[in-house]
């Protein structure tokens, strides 16, 4: 019989291993997996690589798994935050290096990651710093930069609602790259508020299809990042 | 050499029945049009397979009662199926990143050759009058994690299916990993086609005849499935 | 104000012209815009490219555009169809061309085209007749064909429900080829069974949003193609 | 140059209001984070806009009420919004399927700098210590349809924002179509900067002395919009 609901986020994470690269849902607070995040600062597994379009706030969540010196390189479009100086510091330090994609690209990488796709052309970041080095070539007249498919040993994601089917339903703008990522994660794990049974879904508002999703965690209540980081919460 | 009157070795259904055994609980499965889809009729108990439908189903369920079907739920036969509990819809794009990017575990297919590097034909006599169509096997060849073959040992005229190289114009290099047919079950191996299994009253000398290329025997050290 | 709903069939085709390209929603008789196909019969360009998964059944819809010979090439996965020779005449005495694409290309390709893309690597074909002639390129060792991104002047899609700003829903297996073609469709007409006002519809499960669709027709009873084809209907 | 105290030329509510002028009826419009948020504020009646937030949703409405926010209703600014009536939630490859393949009509940025050729730079000032960050901008240059700038004419110390070329990293070449600062509303035409119109009480050679780049009077036959 097919379940893929495990007990806890603990028993989700504890395979990650060391060099790992994982790919963490969530544009800012909206979609970001906190639990699953603050479980894979437990289990200790180290010289991570994240791609995430963030890097956190505060000392929570991605920016306390960053603080903890955890990740050595970050693949991300926007890691700067007006509340947080854990990504600033390390990469002052020269402890986490940085990737940097514009998010279209990144969104689309995982995306290309996820559906066999090796490598595409885009006309983003033409001309810019951000193509500097990279291949270039015109199709009508257009320049267009060569892109890489991009995929992760696991993904941590943050779903709504799933069946143990692995099916999954997001919330409002918190599924933005849920579903690409749980695409590209080779072990994709989502959290979600709420596991029902095969049916209690339709069939039609399935966002993310159970194939893509390998582990389901019930967290009924997630925390915002924004109220732990108001309320001055650090973790561990 | 197939008698019509008298059945050798495994009827479409007995190899359909033969290779569902090989098929882990929880796999997604992709079936081809034809033999392939018998496959779904022979799940041993206790083992749940999710089916997937290029056309845009995972959880696709047997064909509807009489009457009951909808004309815009279908299999990629285009007959009419069901839907499954758990089940869900989605676009083609979507659906073949899941052929492509090797969330789909097995898919099986019919064919008209089989080499014995694994090379598949099977969209194309390449006939010159005939009407190229090729669907969703190229994806499934290049994308699935394993591709099995179900299929007659030999054609109809009699000529092998399994041979050195194909001679029609290929669907995928190297893919098909097993071959279940009427006489046996053959695994393409590096060093060629290898014998696994001869279907009951069926002797390795009457298989090695019908196959166009070298084929190892069953090798001592195997247990047969 | 937003309003995508137009009159009929015919005033949403009215402005097609000849030699356009074309795609056309459907896999079988599920999601074929039948309606809009026929009212593209009666509008009367010519010269037409069609992009279609399949060539159509018997003499209506796809087959009786074809049949009326007003198209001069397909770019299709599978044109071969065990009740309808409108198409293998044609292709035999040199009347249409044929663009022979694996689903799964032809998918990806039309996704690529609406979303930016020029072009995309795929491993699908290689090796096989119809990666002849193509540019391939390996990446970690596996090789891949280079594949262009297509667009069309016009996509007629079948879907289900939709509201007055163009968004829509399908009917399960109908969906296919839908969502990519709105989306590659430069003017993207969507006959549907129903037409709401905005608000009607669940934000979280609006399947092709309403900016990349131009005009919604009602559509309350869609033919079915098969039961047109046992009755031996023909168009026009 | 600009003084603190007496407002020379627009204020930002002003140039919002000013841009949204020409922003034509039914348009799909991504307002960047900053003075372009403003434009929302001041659509003139009778015309209907459909904002896109990159973070995957369109139909995007204003501010909730107080307590009425939810933490994952967010905009690229990520500040609780609404959704309208008629809005979608969509994930992040489909929304920049919508910027990438020119399905937005108008995307409103603020700048650091724009060149005579409508080279944008707006993401960075190019300091070795300088976190990167670039978020969706390069995206919104390279894939809809038409891009204008709302800014300040010149930098907090004084520096002309509009320039014969940028020194700072760039963000997109050649996009720009329209400047809309404090002091004017400036074309970016083949020949350069094209003025098109003068704030209130704002003289050509006044807005001449703040551009780092030849600017072309108000041409005879174009009407003031």
């Amino acid at each position: 019989m097919i379940n893929k609901q495990v007990a806890s986020a603990a028993e989700a994470v504890a395979d990650v291993f060391d060099g790992a690269v994982i790919m963490v849902s969530g544009f800012g607070e909206a979609g970001s997996p906190i639990e699953l995040i603050h479980a894979l600062i437990d289990q200790g597994s180290r010289d991570l690589t994240i791609v995430s379009n963030n890097c956190g706030s505060g000392e929570v969540g991605l920016a306390a798994l960053l603080k903890a010196e955890r990740v050595s390189k970050v693949v991300c479009s926007f890691p700067r935050t007006a509340n947080s100086t854990v990504f600033p510091d390390l990469y002052r330090s020269g402890k986490t290096k940085l990737e940097l994609v514009p998010q279209g690209t990144l969104a689309e990488r995982i995306r290309a990651g996820g559906a066999g796709i090796p490598a595409f052309y885009t006309p983003s970041a033409v001309g810019t710093p951000l193509a500097e080095g990279k291949e270039t070539r015109e199709f009508d007249g257009n320049t267009f930069v060569l892109e890489h498919g991009l995929r992760a040993d696991f993904s941590l994601i943050k779903g709504r609602s799933a069946d143990t089917h692995g099916n999954i339903l997001y919330n409002k703008t918190a599924r933005n790259f849920g579903p690409p990522m749980a695409m590209a994660g080779k072990i994709s794990i989502v959290q979600v508020e709420r596991v029902v049974e095969p049916g209690e879904l339709d069939p039609e508002t399935v966002v993310t299809p159970g194939i893509f999703v390998d582990r389901v965690v019930g967290v009924p209540s997630p925390a915002h990042e924004s109220e732990l980081v108001a309320a001055g919460a650090t973790y561990p | 050499m197939n008698q019509q009157s008298t059945q050798i070795g495994r009827t479409r259904e007995q190899m359909a029945q033969r290779l569902a055994l090989d098929i882990p609980d929880g796999s997604y499965v992709n079936l081809g049009i034809g033999i392939p889809e018998l496959v779904a009729k022979f799940v041993p108990d206790g083992r749940e397979l999710i089916y997937h439908t290029e056309n845009g189903l995972l959880g696709m369920g047997p064909s509807p009662e009489e009457g009951q079907g909808d004309h815009e739920l279908i299999n990629a036969g285009k007959r009419q199926v069901t839907a499954i509990a758990g089940a869900s819809y989605f676009h083609h794009a979507d659906s073949f990143a899941m052929i492509r990017g090797g969330h789909i575990d097995l898919c099986v297919l019919g064919a008209l050759q089989i080499a014995q590097n694994g090379d598949l034909a099977n969209w194309s006599t390449g006939e010159p009058d005939a009407i190229p169509a090729v669907g969703g096997a190229m994806d499934l060849c290049a994308g699935v994690k394993s591709v099995y073959v179900i299929t007659q040992h030999c054609t109809k005229q009699g000529e092998p299916k399994l041979v050195e190289s194909c001679t029609y114009p290929l669907t995928g290099l190297g893919v098909i990993t097993r071959v279940y047919t009427d006489l046996a079950v053959i695994e393409v191996t590096p060093a060629g086609f290898q014998l696994i299994e001869l279907s009951p009253g069926i002797k390795f000398e009457y298989v090695k005849e019908r196959t166009g290329a070298p084929l190892l025997p069953i090798p001592q050290h195997v247990a047969v499935k």
